[in-house]
């Protein structure tokens, strides 16, 4: 799908996004997956590369998800859906698991984003301050506790507005986490100088990336 | 000899006022004590506090609850769920009150109850909308907010095993909130899948000590539903 | 061993004191036994009444001492003893333990004392406030902890000096927690007037024990 | 394949560095990780803060490790033993310096900083010396004083048993500070009883996850020494 007359390149699906970020997260790292998007990402590291998934509900070592019909109805994870165990995998209860991300045991949590500024500021709970009853679960405890942040989504919006900013303009999740970004046409940096470019689909060239982009970017 | 075990759902659930805070454990379906729950809705009582993670889902339990007009006010973390229309619609016409809690905090301050913390520092929420208005200080090079202990006057508490002292297991995810609950309200009732003699559960496999627990009934209903 | 001209009676011995206080322990109280004259206290309360003995160190649920020979060296209580468990028993780690106890979820504490005062206040860990090193171990947490806060002790030091006292001159422990005391003469409850004599050993008068009570004692 | 196992004493205390603050688990002789404190004490780190409950005992273990003046610091709740005559030594000649801590609030202090809390209240240590200089402050009827989380660089533990993630058991009271301070460390050295097999220790029996664990050693040296 070209997007411009000029550059010609192929924005990535969700499942590239994931497969994308799934890349660079190494064996033994403690990761915690968000709902949606993130959750994706467990399917794209290779069984023989052990990483351990964690669950804000208390569960430490997740494997792939069930056979239909094979599933366990008393082990889901914080999305909801039923998952498998590993071989070491382990049960805490809430308090404990809670004490995990906010003690900065996790490696990686990766969540979805509406919005993430050059900053490090995270929105990606609600849509506005007077949202009726927006549920915000465990996401600001993941992103103020996690020893990184990295954020999936897409580059803009439907309608085309950046999800990369140079303020958020949302109510923020956490101030100054966000590490990395990984959307369907790059992949950010989060620096003290701002947003870095560390890699683009083929075919992406900068300027065309900046011009999509609400922040500043900076090139690697 | 010590026998915590309740026989009727009316003596578990005798004596919760109206205006009790109750604590709900379970996450999802798993571990949700919703026989208790449909005994406190048969109970009475009125003027509630509910805490828990989410604010119900269909019609039935603790959203059955909040349409018969029970429910003052709930504490969670995650009020929007698939099905989460009654307590929508109440909140949008003003009659129930949220406190919504970042997830880790409710449990922080659901623990803190329990182990005698009036009130405890936490980075999350700081600089957010939940933060505001909670006093924030600096320890080191981050700044934090003062979170209080959230207390109950009831827990209700889903366990795979109990034994006469009140000593338990729980299942797989299952566990979640209720180890936590148990230790934090003034009463603490117990539904159980499972009935063991003193001793079946070995001491050091006990997941929360009888302590915490006031009363149990043997409520043996089976899986939860699928979804 | 009478002791005045006029009154004749026989102070308690330490164990005396232990049974004392253990007739007043009723069933299904959970219950922590301080090192030293409170630990006598579990030999005092009969097998069929079940109490649940707690320990520092995350024992809940001990029964009597070890056969000799017949020790678990992975079994301690807080005083470093050999105990053993109850059907019914339960391990729980540190943080856990004394969650327990400053979570108000103990019914009883028993503790020793050098002083109790008439406001309820305990000293029971130091000497001095220069005391080279004192060990505090569990004791503040205890105090100011448990439901009740009870204490067995000589109704005077050996060189007769009241251990009974308006105010404590040692370093305290917790202040205002002493709900009872059980010494070798009476029993006493710290009520909003202070002290208040409960029980007094055979042959003892209201006057004789006064009069060997630094505090001012009140009649039942 | 992660493999938190180590061969040798020098690959598990590798990279302890002067000034180090070390968590050491364990209460009264029992579940106390002997073999990794001698392992510490041939290391050479010097200038430590050590944090345990009690101040050693004999000519051994902590004890040794102080004799040899490489301890600038203990916290600890109960410095005195039947047998702590090298602590106190030093102590009187000013050559030591010690925090004394009620042993709960020593506990929950290690607890927070595991669980990233910087600073929690509690009622312990209220209008007693120990609580004098500390901030103190009323939660509803009552006064609490505010006591600051207690991480350690690195916690030496001992288990019963490990796997290679790290997973642990530990045995009846050999318990009590081992899973607290596991949490509490930067770098968490554990000395097993047992090797087992991935997965051979029940998912909901796991005492101490493998997240809280860095190196694991197996030291197979029985009981604990009768007193």
């Amino acid at each position: 799908m070209p997007d411009t007359a000029v550059a010609s390149y192929t924005p990535l699906d969700r499942k590239g996004i994931a497969r994308r970020a799934a890349d660079d997260i190494p064996e033994g790292w403690y990761v915690n997956l968000g709902i949606g998007m993130p959750t994706l990402i467990a399917d794209y590291v290779p069984a023989d590369r052990e990483v351990i998934f964690h669950s804000e509900n208390g569960v430490l070592g997740m494997g792939p998800a069930p056979e239909p019909g094979h599933e366990n109805r008393w082990l889901i994870n914080a999305g909801k859906q039923y998952v498998t165990l590993r071989p070491g995998a382990s049960y805490v209860h809430h308090a404990d698991s809670f004490a995990i991300i906010r003690g900065g045991h996790l490696d990686l949590c990766v969540l979805g984003g509406f919005e993430v500024a050059e900053n490090g500021d995270l929105a990606n709970w609600a849509t506005s301050a007077n949202d009726t009853a927006p549920a915000v679960g465990g996401a600001m405890d993941l992103a103020a506790g996690a020893k990184r942040l990295w954020v999936v989504t897409d580059h803009t919006t439907k309608t085309g507005a950046s999800k990369i900013v140079s303020r958020c303009a949302y109510p923020l999740t956490a101030i100054g986490s966000v590490k990395r970004v990984y959307t369907n046409l790059c992949v950010l940096d989060v620096e003290p100088r701002g947003f870095v470019v560390r890699w683009m689909v083929d075919g992406l060239d900068f300027d065309t990336l900046q011009a999509r982009t609400d922040a500043k970017l900076n090139r690697d | 000899m010590i026998d915590k075990f309740v026989r009727t759902m009316a003596e578990a659930m005798d004596g919760i006022a109206d205006g009790a805070t109750v604590l709900i454990g379970g996450f999802g379906a798993v571990g949700q004590p919703n026989a208790l729950i449909d005994g406190l809705i048969e109970q009475g009582a009125k003027d509630l506090t509910i805490v828990l993670n989410n604010a119900g889902s269909g019609r039935v339990g603790v959203s059955r609850l909040m349409e018969l007009r029970r429910v003052r006010r709930i504490v969670c973390s995650f009020p929007r769920s698939s099905d989460s229309t009654v307590f929508e619609e109440l909140y949008k016409a003003g009659l129930i009150e949220l406190e919504l809690v970042p997830q880790g905090t409710l449990a922080e301050r659901i623990r803190a109850a329990g182990a005698g913390i009036p009130a405890f520092y936490t980075a999350t929420s700081v600089g957010t909308l939940l933060g505001q208005g909670k006093e924030e200080r600096r320890f080191g090079e981050r700044n934090y907010v003062m979170e209080h202990a959230l207390p109950g006057d009831v827990a209700l508490v889903e366990a795979w095993q109990a034994d006469r002292w009140g000593n338990l297991t729980f299942r797989d995810s299952g566990r979640n909130f209720n180890p936590v609950m148990a230790t934090a309200a003034r009463l603490t009732i117990v539904q159980t899948q499972h009935v063991v003699e003193l001793g079946d559960i070995p001491p050091e496999q006990v997941m929360t000590p009888g302590i915490h627990v006031d009363r149990v009934l043997h409520v043996p209903y089976g899986d939860p539903p699928l979804f």
